[in-house]
């Protein structure tokens, strides 16, 4: 197989996507393309987190796993967590990012519980 | 010398962090009411347990992935969901049996009701997983499970017909009395016991934690290799203790206090205490190991950060957020006074029936050159997985049906 | 599909787990193998009391204490259990007269015991005890009841 | 516009006649560029076929050889795959509609690049 070929399914999705120096961001939970880029659909962003999670589960799982985690959002804003493709530095067992921990986001649920409930308990 | 020494406490931790509260009662309940007739299942899972950790231990040292991590990749993230939801409730019975085993280990030692220890034995463990240097503990462990031999002692003390017993075990019969459900219902019980599958989860998530890589591959195979037959012969020890003493007064193992009576006979004060040590050891150990599994498997189906990855408790507030849940819920279920010898009987028959959710991906990707390359499984390895899977498999699809036609043993 | 199986899974656990060993018994050859049943348990843990008193001197006082407990909550479990079950006639009743009283003495003895123990009277036990060889003849008799 | 991969991946596939050829196994990625720029993934196209769960665990590549007895099941499962190429096809609803001819559809090992 070519060294630049890719299999989105087998080998991007579902994988654990690391800051460069190695802090866990989340899973590849879903990829988004871009159609009308100039030159074909290119991928422009891994989409990571409960919402983009939830996406790929079918009836009631599927509410509920994307809704609770809307209702954590400060913002209001519904769409999933996302991470452009540009900054993915390279692609293994392991997605790594070209950018430390402190320059992102952090998932909705983890600032959450590290505001309201683990952050509380001494020693944390 | 440090290497051959690290080696070698690996080995030690190995063999003492082998028992926990399923082997320790399963062996004993059935060493009482099958003598060493269902001694082979015994032998057939430690060999089973061999080959699976040995994988997952290659798999994580090549490709830094932990078991779920693995399970979600090759399944699919909706089976796999089913998958982990099967392996948490499993491993949140194995900790409550674990948590009770600790609390029956304080009781035998200063007679007051294990019910009321319990509250304290989660605080601490809860304690450890906090904060405390995490590798000391679990090598303090091991090592203090090591006075578990003290069964081995008390077997050779009793000086049993050796040769009667071996041929009891190379020959084994369904004991007048007992149905063949029956008996294959405790088989499979034996089996669940030494394969348990959080040990795995265990195993795997601190080969990576540990950042373990090719140059390891030969420890995790002496650790595996060497320890977990020591170890289980500690499981056999049990088993031909209670063979020979229980066992002809028709005793049935219903409590952790019987199982150590042999050791009593055999061995006296001293025998009692050391067991008593290794059996809180044990416990402990295993309450520390399938607490964290059950934030492991969460945290590498969803891919929260999770150990080292998150230096702070509040850089991994979901996992920390889960462990608490985790450790309430088994405390509550242990004081609802649910029995913890059945607990611990229903955790192991059903660590067996869920074997293939994780063993079945394991074998999948320790074959995938793409990751594994030239230390993918070869075709002996292989041979024996493959021999594995269909046992498990079988154990798998008649574990339910007999459980409910034997209602539990019974 | 994704929440079957837990449901599956917990019902038959708490089936099993509610379930238990007793139940209602229709017919005498029923009640004639619950009778063996729990003639054989309840010798099982008079086995475990006569292994416990052999080691009386051999083991901590916490560990027997806690040993001789156990002993006495299995065996009055045992006789709940069977007490909880109907005998279907005539005949049934009269064992299930032969049996409760062999369980009586045992529990009784058992209570003796276990005070004993947790008082820490190590010496009082092997007199305490000297019914066991009885109600150990007495229930292996039952043992054989169904034949 | 923007979609999802997984609105690609498991929508069943038929030809311009409406024949079955099974669903979306997988997509296709080409890196046309380092990581980095944009545009450094171009979707190339989809691969189609049945035995979508033996193609999950990596049997239709030839990495995984063993074990035999799998090999052989799931292998077998696996065998039929084909590659549409972005532009052969669209997507009307549920569904994705192959316009190129069968004939021309290759087996995704034959790709050369």
């Amino acid at each position: 197989m070519a060294d630049n070929v890719l299999y989105a399914g087998r080998q991007l999705l579902d994988r654990q996507i690391a800051t460069v120096e190695g802090r866990s961001v989340g899973k590849v939970d879903d990829l988004e393309i871009d159609v009308d880029h100039p030159g074909g659909p290119v991928v422009s962003a891994l989409l990571t987190g409960q919402i983009a999670l939830g996406a790929r589960f079918f009836g009631r799982m599927s509410v509920w796993v994307t809704s609770t985690a809307q209702r954590l959002r400060e913002t209001g804003d519904t769409s999933p967590r996302r991470i452009d493709v540009r900054l993915v530095s390279s692609v293994a067992a392991t997605v790594t990012l070209r950018v430390p921990h402190g320059d992102l986001e952090p998932a909705d649920l983890e600032r959450w519980l590290a505001e309201h409930f683990i952050g509380r308990i001494p020693g944390a | 010398m440090k290497k051959l020494l690290q080696v070698a406490l690996g080995v030690l931790t190995a063999i003492g962090g082998f028992v926990d509260i399923g082997d320790f009662v399963t062996s004993s309940v059935v060493g009482a009411r099958f003598g060493m007739g269902l001694a082979w299942v015994l032998v057939v899972g430690t060999v089973g347990i061999i080959v699976y950790a040995e994988m997952c231990g290659r798999v994580a040292a090549l490709t830094k992935r932990a078991v779920f991590d693995v399970v979600r990749e090759r399944l699919g993230v909706r089976f796999a969901l089913v998958n982990l939801s099967a392996s948490y409730f499993i491993n949140l019975l194995t900790l409550t049996a674990e948590l009770a085993g600790v609390a029956i280990a304080i009781q035998l030692a200063t007679s007051v009701n294990y019910l009321l220890w319990i509250p304290l034995v989660g605080l601490v463990l809860w304690l450890v997983v906090w904060k405390l240097p995490f590798e000391v503990m679990e090598n303090s462990f091991g090592l203090l499970g090591l006075a578990l031999l003290v069964f081995v002692i008390s077997l050779w003390k009793l000086g049993p017909d050796w040769s009667a017993m071996l041929d009891h075990a190379v020959h084994p019969a369904v004991p007048s009395g007992e149905g063949r459900p029956t008996w294959w219902y405790y088989g499979i019980a034996l089996f669940g016991s030494a394969m348990t599958p959080y040990e795995v989860f265990f195993f795997s998530s601190g080969a990576v934690e540990e950042r373990w890589g090719r140059q390891d591959l030969m420890t995790n195979r002496l650790n595996v290799f060497i320890g977990f037959p020591l170890g289980a012969v500690i499981s056999l020890s049990i088993m031909a203790c209670s063979a020979l003493v229980l066992g002809p007064l028709h005793v049935q193992v219903s409590h952790v206090s019987q199982v150590g009576l042999p050791v009593a006979l055999a061995v006296g004060k001293l025998g009692i205490a050391a067991m008593l040590v290794g059996f809180f050891a044990a416990t402990f150990g295993a309450s520390l190991e399938t607490l964290l599994s059950a934030g492991y498997v969460f945290a590498q189906y969803f891919g929260w950060p999770w150990g080292k990855a998150a230096p702070r408790p509040r850089e991994a507030s979901r996992f920390q957020t889960l462990l608490l849940l985790t450790l309430f819920a088994a405390m509550a279920l242990a004081l609802t006074t649910l029995d913890p010898v059945k607990v611990t009987e229903y955790s192991v028959v059903l660590s067996a029936a869920a074997l293939p959710l994780t063993y079945f991906p394991i074998l999948v990707i320790a074959n995938d050159r793409g990751y594994m390359g030239d230390q993918a499984n070869g075709w002996f390895s292989n041979t024996i997985a493959t021999v594995y899977l269909i046992i498990i498999g079988v154990v798998a699809l008649v574990t339910l049906p007999l459980m409910l036609a034997t209602k539990a043993g019974m | 599909m994704l929440r079957r199986p837990g449901r599956i899974g917990a019902t038959v656990l708490v089936v099993i787990l509610a379930g238990g060993c007793a139940g209602s018994s229709r017919t005498d050859d029923d009640y004639r193998h619950k009778v063996a049943n729990t003639a054989e348990t309840l010798d099982g843990v008079l086995g475990t009391v006569q292994v416990a008193l052999k080691v009386s001197s051999r083991a901590p006082a916490a560990y027997l204490s806690v040993t001789f407990a156990d002993a006495d909550d299995d065996a009055s479990a045992t006789a709940g259990n069977f007490d909880a079950i109907q005998p279907p006639s005539a005949a049934a009743d009269q064992l299930r007269g032969r049996l409760d009283a062999v369980m009586q003495d045992t529990v009784s003895m058992l209570d003796d015991l276990r005070v004993a123990a947790r008082r820490n009277r190590g010496t009082e036990l092997a007199g305490l005890a000297t019914p066991l060889p009885r109600l150990q003849a007495r229930l292996q008799q039952l043992e054989g009841v169904a034949g | 516009m923007t979609m999802r991969i997984t609105d690609l991946v498991g929508k069943p596939v038929v030809d311009a006649e409406g024949g079955s050829l099974g669903k979306v196994h997988d997509v296709r990625l080409v890196r046309q560029a380092p990581y980095g720029e944009s545009g450094a993934l171009r979707v190339d196209g989809i691969i189609a076929g049945k035995g979508g769960i033996a193609v999950r665990l990596g049997y239709a590549s030839a990495d995984l050889t063993g074990p035999w007895l799998l090999k052989v099941v799931l292998g077998r499962m696996s065998r039929h795959a084909l590659f549409v190429p972005w532009s052969a096809f669209s997507i009307e609803h549920d569904r994705l509609v192959v316009h190129a001819g069968r004939a021309s559809l290759r087996h995704p090992r034959e790709l050369t690049s």
